[in-house]
């Protein structure tokens, strides 16, 4: 008998996304799509809803689950900390469903229902990596992942920098899988077992071999790519310009959730050994130094709003991994509400972002002058959701990254944060060059922007909840602790 | 004129009167947190209210805030000292964050400040038309801050709203600003932000070594002699005083503010200069000196040295500047100089003067700026070689300008000289109670600064408003300042007044604050 | 069959990935690169099973993520090759040098 | 009337209040008000003048303290002193005021910022009556500063005119270079001795030299920092050069300020601080010597200048000078008398002098001449006090000099005999250019007719004080006539000790007075020498007197060059190496940087590779070596 609450969310994707499929062959060419965003739209937020179930505090009061959740006889375990994954994930699918919708208003595609099915799976990819226990299910969940989101990233067939993005993504993407997997098989070697808990067993017993190291840093490098961590970053920009935009929001925060969450599992669990902890720690150490530098410094001259949320993204990749080194409640607590934060962050600028080059076509910066004219709504959200990348007062991101810099320096790092806090300061150059466009100088066509009641909706919220947990980030930081609580 | 009156006297007596009653004693009103709030609040009812009643909610909140501020003067006990009207909410237990705010006498001064400085901010604003709503908003905004900045007891709520104060000004700057105003916009906000990172970092590092896990300045600082120990207090207290430096412009990190407020519209310079400034010297005083005493002894002969030159070399540069509002954003370089030396003469009358001089530059340099502001609207230019004999069609801004000068120079019977003079007493006796004798010797060259700001005062004096009319259009299209142009300076003049002719209660008040904290520092090598 | 030991597969596992890591980084047809990658797949599994005789059969471990690596390189493939294509229909060239306006 | 003695600086404030804030509009209002109250504070001093009197000269110190501010254990007061020092003063300034004022009633007429004049006016009396009044050192540095404040408001009435903008700028600069000494030795004073009060520190001066807790030389530098004050205020060498551009001011304002009162108040503040001075000889020398050279240097000027004014500001630069001597030799009470006797005829000259202006329209002597005949009363007045500073017998002058030259003979300093025989030149020096000054305005035939024809004299408001002044400048000396010594009963330091007065000495000075009147008689009366012809003959001393030694154009040269170049050289490097080499300079490399690490994205997918790969391979290598 499977225990299939165990995985319920992603049985949700799944069968909204089959369901897409099968109901498009029912459609004439000509008739309207908007039942297939419904079911989309509908499946993501039952498998949300689920989570809710399955964490045992259920608003219909059903006992589908009391927080933990084993299937497969342990290979799949949906505990408190993948639910707080699986959450992030699936509101950043959801929000993508709608930065979709306004999307395809003009970027039209024969395939909308391929789309949202490709969607929903690496979606369902992204949570079950969180509750994955082994290597096995691991690889498979992020190949899900990355597969399907190599698709999307080249989706727009007819546009060259969506294929030439896919065709980036995929071909290295295939080649940091190939590292990794070569990393899991020395690992497989090593111990003769695949679940990561006893990985960390009989690691435990054996002292540190240049064949562990040689692993671990393959798993390091195949990893890293996928939060896109510094020097594995370099796809990043590239695939963030060309791709769809919802789907460079996609990927700038559901697919680094799930890399985190990997690496959490992995490392903090698996390679959490006195042999090889140092090795890691230190290794992370250098390459969130790394991150931090190369992706403020390279988005200093971008032109493109795209491109330069690709190096901010980068950049943020290296804060959480401050954030990382700090192995313990604390440490995880942060990263897990600075993922949070950085979700809605993210999330608000890419709305703004499919919502602005809907009316101008373009995704230069310069063309986002006289918002506050255009449009003061997107302004605002702008400046708060940059401001809250930046790590400025009163924004969530200023308390995320008070705390994970607080995590690090607990641990002894203070020179990273020393590196971090300067480096934000450089971030908030590039930050407010976007600001500077949008709330002081003056529109050279102020034409308003029309912004449709959910979207309005959406954006305030963004803004709404990036102020509050500024002010006031208990209620999330009491889900982080639960969740990170779950593995210590 | 009436109504704005009727409009000021409303919102005074509703908080001064409201307050009365249950302001004092232990389960008191939330004084302080209402005085955070209020600005706060203007500004949402500004962004919800009709565009022509946004002055006028403006003025009320402000006139209001002034009530607090004035009320918490009033009723703040000297005799008792210590943190009163503290207000403490839990917040993040696991990482030792509560929302505390108290005010002890230095604080109580400094929000009286904070109120002066907003009311008279929000009258000389009163003829922005360019986005007005959005003006005020930040303008509000920037105030909230400053005020959480001053009274928050929890380094982490303290850095917040520090930090939230900024981020107005940069707007400020940027839409309502002259000249190079992006780029001095962008200056300003970048140069604070990275003295605030050695801060933060500084904090945390505090937080930790600490061993009782909180970011409570009361209990940080008591332990100075058991939570750091002195290589801990000797590599932390300079970044710290970085940080802080940097907000009050300490040499070679001051050149933000000259362009910052060159440019800066008049309240923004106003509230900018009067009292984000003086949060500088304000919070070395209040978190670097009693949790790293070590620090501060080891390192004073730099910290003396950076502060001289603050003093004697920004009077020197603002001898040359062609622009108005330069030579008095140079000046107030200079003041905080004189603010950082009384700091470094950790001596009782060094450190109260540094306050006392603190809360006089606050409100002397807002009159300034409101002045020179004012006189920019009329004149059009702030080109020194273009003005000239402005006293012959205004004469009582000239006047009130003259006294803003004396105040600035040093003039008994103004604020300005009590702070200096209790700054060079501290200096002097440092010296002579064979502590740091340096003193002994740089005491002369600080009085030298007197000299300077003295003449290059009056050089502003005579180009500005003394010799002929310059230009003779000026005979006809300029007048004399109007009844709302006039009221916030007159304002702060007479606050300026009352501190330079009856300082007692006040320096009372800051010595409620020092004299405990010289007996803590004492206790040191 | 028990007389090679487990060391000669790790060292061909290690030729035949280096050999694919030549091709992904020397090969200018992406489709060559594409094969690069498969062998470095196939180097994997050679390691898997390699390492699944050194330990037991039994519980069939290695086999099993042997299966899942090919059926998942075959699923790349397909989508590699589906980009690949609509690229050569945008540029008339596969070779991977011509794709980079996407930079800076 | 003692414990009301705090009104006195108190009304006057109040007074300015008033007119500043309500009574601008109307003139007669404002000038009433200021009237009405010095009147009151005149009556004030004369009722405790009385009070003091009717005491035995050992109780005549009251001093109260109200508390100013506390920095435990340490206060500063401020407070009311009277004793006969004070009392002296008060009677000076609160007399000389009131009459000023009245005479400004007539020579302000038809001014326009009439209201704004009289205000000033009464906000420096009560400056002067603090300063004059304080118990203690804090508060008379603040006053100090008040009525600086004052003369530079004042100076600068006429702001328009740019020499009365630079002058005011000037004597303000000028005095604060001063005041930083006085302000140095008041700190000083307050961290040693942990209290500024007049009395306690004077006990512990005695006490400590006593016991050898200071040692003398100490106390002399706290002395002469603080007559780096009086030196500033009293125009003294070399801080001189602001009193003679003062007179850009208008003429009252110069008559009560830098003639009667707050020029005198350096002297005052020598006398009240006596004791600190008194403990270390090399102090009192120095101080007798800065005053006797200026006497006779700020006298030798006064021979070559052609401005009326001008010519008083040099007399009553050497006056001065006597005075500070009288002080520096320890002629306490000679000094003090000589301030009150010349407060009374330079003011009459100056008001005089006022009148004169008042009348033709003009400063320059040689416009004028033949005045007499045209205003009676002025001409009249003025000899009079031409002849008192010349110091004839028996006018006030001639007591209180003599006075002085009798304590410097007398005098115990090295060098007292030098310092006698210039005073008695300046003695002779002050009759000729007095007396030339007088000649060529007052006799021969007028020079510039339309001036003349149109010179008339001045209305009542401006005679009656004029002649107040000039029966004080007769009488005033005779409070110290031989045997009576009424004055130096009252005001002496320490013991009284008896002066026998010595005629010969007095006889001899007068001689030297009189020789000096007859010789410019010879010149500018009966015209028997040419001044013209000896100026040729002089050139070269003519010149250096003409132009003042050139004292201005070398501090004018000193400051443009040292302070102007400096704040050059420091305006250049805030500009180019602090804001644009490191702020700005770190912000380009910044940038720089930027761009240039983006060429790293080749867009190239195999170079993407390639580091993918380098990195896993340097890495290795770095961890496992």
């Amino acid at each position: 008998m499977i225990n299939y609450s165990a995985f319920l969310p992603e049985l949700f994707l799944v069968m909204a996304a089959i369901l897409i499929l099968v109901v498009e062959l029912f459609l004439t060419p000509t008739s309207r799509r908007t039942i297939l965003s419904w079911i989309a739209f509908l499946g993501t937020l039952a498998a949300l809803l689920s989570l809710s179930c399955l964490s045992g505090s259920c608003p219909a009061g059903c006992n589908l689950g009391n927080g933990t959740e084993v299937a497969f006889n342990g290979f799949l375990k949906t505990d408190g900390l993948s639910l707080f994954f699986k959450m992030v994930i699936l509101l950043a699918t959801l929000l993508t469903l709608l930065m979709t919708f306004r999307y395809f208003k003009t970027h039209n595609t024969p395939y909308p229902a391929e789309f949202l099915a490709i969607l929903l799976f690496s979606a369902s990819g992204a949570t079950a990596l969180t509750s994955a226990q082994e290597i096995i299910t691991l690889y498979i969940a992020l190949e899900t992942l990355t597969i399907s989101s190599y698709l999307l990233a080249s989706f727009m067939k007819k546009d060259k920098g969506s294929n030439e993005a896919g065709m980036k993504y995929l071909l290295l993407g295939a080649f940091s899988s190939a590292l990794l997997l070569f990393g899991f098989s020395y690992l497989y070697g090593l111990t003769g077992t695949t679940v990561i808990a006893e990985i960390a067993k009989s690691l435990a017993m054996q002292a540190s071999s240049p064949l562990a190291v040689f692993a671990l840093i393959l798993i390091v490098g195949g990893l890293a790519f996928k939060i896109s961590l510094a020097p594995f970053h370099m796809w990043t920009p590239d695939v963030y310009e060309g791709a769809p935009t919802p789907v460079t929001a996609f990927l700038s925060v559901a697919s680094k959730t799930a890399g985190f969450a990997a690496f959490i599992r992995l490392f903090w669990v698996g390679l959490n050994v006195p042999a090889l902890q140092p090795v890691w720690v230190g290794l992370f150490g250098v390459l969130a130094a790394l991150s931090i530098i190369l992706g403020n410094l390279e988005a200093i001259p971008q032109k493109n709003i795209k491109r330069l949320m690709g190096y901010s993204s980068i950049a943020q990749a290296g804060y959480i991994s401050t954030g990382f080194l700090a192995i313990g409640p604390m440490g995880l607590t942060a990263v897990l509400f600075y993922l949070f934060v950085y979700l809605f962050a993210n999330m608000g600028v890419f709305l703004a972002i499919v919502i602005v080059s809907n009316k101008t076509g373009s995704e230069q910066i310069e063309d986002y002058a006289g918002m506050w004219k255009r449009s003061p709504l997107i302004g605002m959200v702008l400046l708060v959701c940059l401001l809250s990348l930046a790590g400025v007062p009163p924004f969530a991101g200023f308390s995320g990254k008070w705390y994970l810099f607080g995590a690090a320096i607990s641990k002894g790092y203070v020179w990273l944060a020393l590196v971090g806090m300067s480096f934000s300061v450089v971030s908030l150059y590039y930050y407010l060059q976007v600001v500077r466009q949008a709330l002081i100088v003056d529109p050279k066509d102020s034409s308003p922007i029309s912004i449709s009641p959910l979207e309005k909706l959406v954006l305030v919220a963004c803004v709404v909840i990036t102020v509050t947990l500024g002010f006031w980030p208990k209620p999330v930081m009491d889900l982080a602790q639960a969740a990170a609580s779950s593995l210590f | 004129m009436l109504p704005v009156l009727a409009t000021i006297l409303a919102g005074f007596a509703v908080t001064f009167n409201f307050f009365h009653a249950a302001s004092v004693g232990p389960n008191a009103l939330p004084l302080l947190t209402s005085f955070i709030v209020i600005p706060i609040l203007s500004a949402f009812m500004i962004l919800a209210a009709p565009v022509q009643w946004t002055r006028w909610i403006s003025l009320f909140m402000a006139s209001m805030e002034l009530g607090i501020g004035f009320k918490v003067f009033f009723i703040f006990q000297t005799a008792v000292g210590g943190f009163q009207f503290v207000e403490e909410v839990p917040w993040l237990k696991n990482f030792g964050i509560n929302y505390i705010l108290g005010v002890d006498g230095m604080s109580a001064l400094m929000v009286l400040l904070v109120a002066c400085v907003y009311f008279a901010g929000s009258l000389i604003s009163w003829n922005i038309t360019l986005r007005m709503k959005e003006y005020f908003i930040l303008f509000s905004l920037l105030v909230g801050g400053v005020a959480g900045a001053y009274e928050s007891l929890d380094l982490f709520f303290f850095f917040l709203f520090y930090e939230f104060a900024v981020l107005p000004m940069y707007l400020l700057v940027g839409i309502w600003g002259t000249g190079r105003k992006e780029y001095a916009a962008m200056k300003l906000t970048l140069m604070l932000l990275a003295g605030s990172a050695f801060m933060l970092v500084g904090f945390i590092a505090m937080y930790f070594t600490s061993g009782v896990h909180t970011f409570d300045i009361r209990i940080l600082g008591d332990l100075a002699k058991t939570g750091f120990n002195t290589d801990f207090q000797k590599f932390w207290f300079p970044l710290l005083f970085l940080g802080f430096g940097v907000i009050s412009a300490v040499f070679p990190f001051h050149t933000w503010s000259p362009d910052g407020y060159g440019s800066a519209p008049t309240a923004a310079s106003m509230l900018h200069a009067g009292v984000l400034k003086s949060l500088g010297g304000y919070s070395i005083i209040r978190v670097a000196l009693p949790a790293m005493p070590d620090g501060a002894k080891f390192w004073l002969p730099l910290l003396v040295t950076l502060s001289l030159i603050n003093m004697l070399y920004a009077a020197i540069v603002a001898l040359k500047q062609k622009d108005f509002k330069y030579v008095i954003a140079y000046s107030s370089v200079s003041h905080c100089g004189a603010i950082l030396f009384g700091i470094c003469t950790l001596q009782v009358a060094g450190l109260n003067g540094a306050i006392i001089q603190t809360f006089s530059h606050g409100i002397v340099a807002a009159m300034t700026f409101a002045l020179v502001g004012t006189v920019y609207g009329k004149a059009h230019t702030r080109e020194l070689i273009k003005l000239g004999g402005l006293a012959a069609v205004m004469p009582i801004l000239g006047g009130l300008f003259v006294a803003a000068a004396m105040a600035n120079v040093g003039l008994p019977g103004l604020s300005g000289f009590v702070g200096e003079f209790l700054i060079f007493l501290g200096a002097y006796k440092s010296g002579y109670h064979g502590g740091f004798t340096i003193f002994q010797t740089l005491f002369p060259i600080a009085i030298l600064a007197i000299v300077m700001t003295a003449i290059y005062y009056l050089r502003l004096v005579q180009m500005v408003f003394y010799g002929p009319l310059k230009d003779p259009h000026y005979k006809d299209e300029v007048r004399d300042g109007t009844f709302i142009e006039i009221l916030p300076i007159a304002f702060l003049l007479v606050v300026s007044l009352v501190v330079g002719l009856y300082p007692k209660p006040f320096v009372d008040m800051s010595n409620a604050t020092i004299a405990p904290l010289i007996e803590h520092i004492r206790g040191f090598k | 069959m028990n007389s090679i030991p487990v060391l000669h597969f790790l060292y061909l596992s290690i030729i035949l990935f280096s050999i694919g890591l030549f091709g992904v980084l020397i090969r200018k047809n992406a489709i060559s690169v594409l094969m690069g990658v498969e062998l470095m797949l196939n180097a994997v599994n050679i390691n898997y099973l390699a390492f699944a005789k050194y330990w037991n059969w039994n519980t069939l471990t290695g086999p099993v993520f042997v299966v899942f690596v090919i059926t998942i390189a075959a699923a790349e493939a397909a989508v590699a090759l589906a980009i690949i294509i609509s690229i050569y229909r945008q540029m008339k060239s596969t070779n991977v040098d011509e794709v980079h306006y996407l930079r800076g | 009337m003692i414990e009301y003695s705090w009104l006195i600086p108190t009304m006057p404030a109040l007074a300015y209040a008033v007119i500043i804030l309500f009574t601008r509009r109307s003139k007669v209002l404002s000038g009433l008000i200021s009237i009405l109250t010095m009147a009151a504070c005149l009556g004030l001093s004369v009722g405790i003048l009385i009070e003091v009197l009717a005491k035995a000269p050992a109780d005549r110190v009251i001093s109260i303290s109200w508390s100013w501010l506390e920095i435990p254990p340490w206060t500063a007061h401020v407070g009311v002193l009277i004793d006969p020092l004070s009392v002296n003063m008060l009677l000076v300034v609160t007399l000389i005021s009131l009459l000023v004022q009245i005479y400004s009633w007539g020579y302000m007429h038809g001014e326009v910022r009439f209201s704004s004049y009289y205000s000033y006016l009464s906000l420096f009396t009560s400056s002067m009556l603090l300063l004059v009044l304080s118990n203690n050192f804090l508060q008379i540095f603040v006053g100090w500063e008040l009525v600086g404040l004052c003369s530079y408001l004042l100076i600068g009435f006429w702001y328009f005119k740019p020499e009365a903008a630079d002058a005011c700028k000037k004597a303000f600069v000028v005095n604060r270079v001063g005041d930083m000494g006085f302000l140095m030795g008041v700190i000083t004073i307050g961290m040693v001795f942990q209290t500024f009060d007049f009395a306690e520190v004077e006990k512990m001066v005695s006490t400590g030299v006593a016991n050898g807790t200071f040692q003398t030389g100490f106390i002399a530098g706290i002395a002469l920092l603080l007559f780096c004050g009086a030196v500033g205020k009293s125009a003294q060498f070399p801080l001189h050069v602001w009193l003679p551009d003062a007179m850009e001011g208008p003429t009252p304002v110069s008559a009560l300020i830098h003639a009667a009162t707050m020029v005198a108040a350096g002297v005052f503040m020598v006398a009240r601080t006596y004791s600190l001075f008194l403990v270390d000889q090399h102090a009192m020398t120095v101080v007798a010597f800065i005053g006797g050279f200026t006497a006779l240097f700020a006298a030798s000027i006064a021979l070559a200048q052609d401005d009326i004014k001008r010519i008083l500001a040099y007399s009553t630069l050497s006056q001065l000078g006597y005075m500070i001597m009288a002080l520096g030799v320890g002629g306490y009470t000679s000094g003090m008398f000589h301030l009150t006797t010349h407060a009374c005829f330079k003011a009459l000259l100056f008001l005089g002098a006022g009148s004169v202006i008042h009348g033709v329209h003009n400063q320059d002597i040689w416009k004028m001449g033949g005045l007499w005949k045209k205003m009676g009363i002025t001409a009249a007045t003025f000899v009079i006090a031409t002849l008192a500073i010349a110091g004839i017998f028996p006018l006030a002058g001639f007591w209180s000099k003599d006075a002085i030259l009798a304590a410097v003979y007398e005098s115990q300093i090295p060098g007292h005999i030098v310092l006698y025989f210039a005073a008695v030149f300046t003695a002779f020096l002050t009759a000729f250019y007095m007396f030339r000054l007088f000649f060529v305005v007052f006799t021969g035939e007028p020079r510039d007719h339309h001036a003349h024809d149109h010179a008339h004299e001045s209305p009542f408001t401006m005679t009656i004080p004029l002649m107040i002044l000039a029966i004080l400048s007769i009488s005033v000396g005779w409070l110290n006539l031989p045997g009576f010594d009424a004055y130096s009963k009252f005001v002496y330091h320490g013991e009284f000790h008896e002066e026998v007065f010595n005629w010969t000495m007095a006889w001899a000075s007068l001689l030297v007075a009189i020789a000096g009147i007859i010789l410019s008689a010879l010149f500018y009366y009966w015209k028997v020498f040419s001044a013209e012809k000896t100026a040729e003959t002089f050139k070269p001393i003519y010149l250096l007197l003409k132009n003042k030694y050139y004292v201005d154009e070398f501090y004018g040269w000193m400051v443009k060059k040292f302070v102007f170049g400096l704040a050059s050289i420091c305006t250049w490097f805030d500009d180019n190496v602090v804001d644009d080499g490191m702020v700005d300079g770190s912000g380009w490399i910044t940038r720089k940087m930027g761009s240039l690490f983006s060429l790293t994205q080749t867009g190239y997918v195999q170079n993407y590779a390639l580091v993918i790969f380098g990195a896993v391979a340097v890495i290795y290598l770095m961890v496992s070596f």
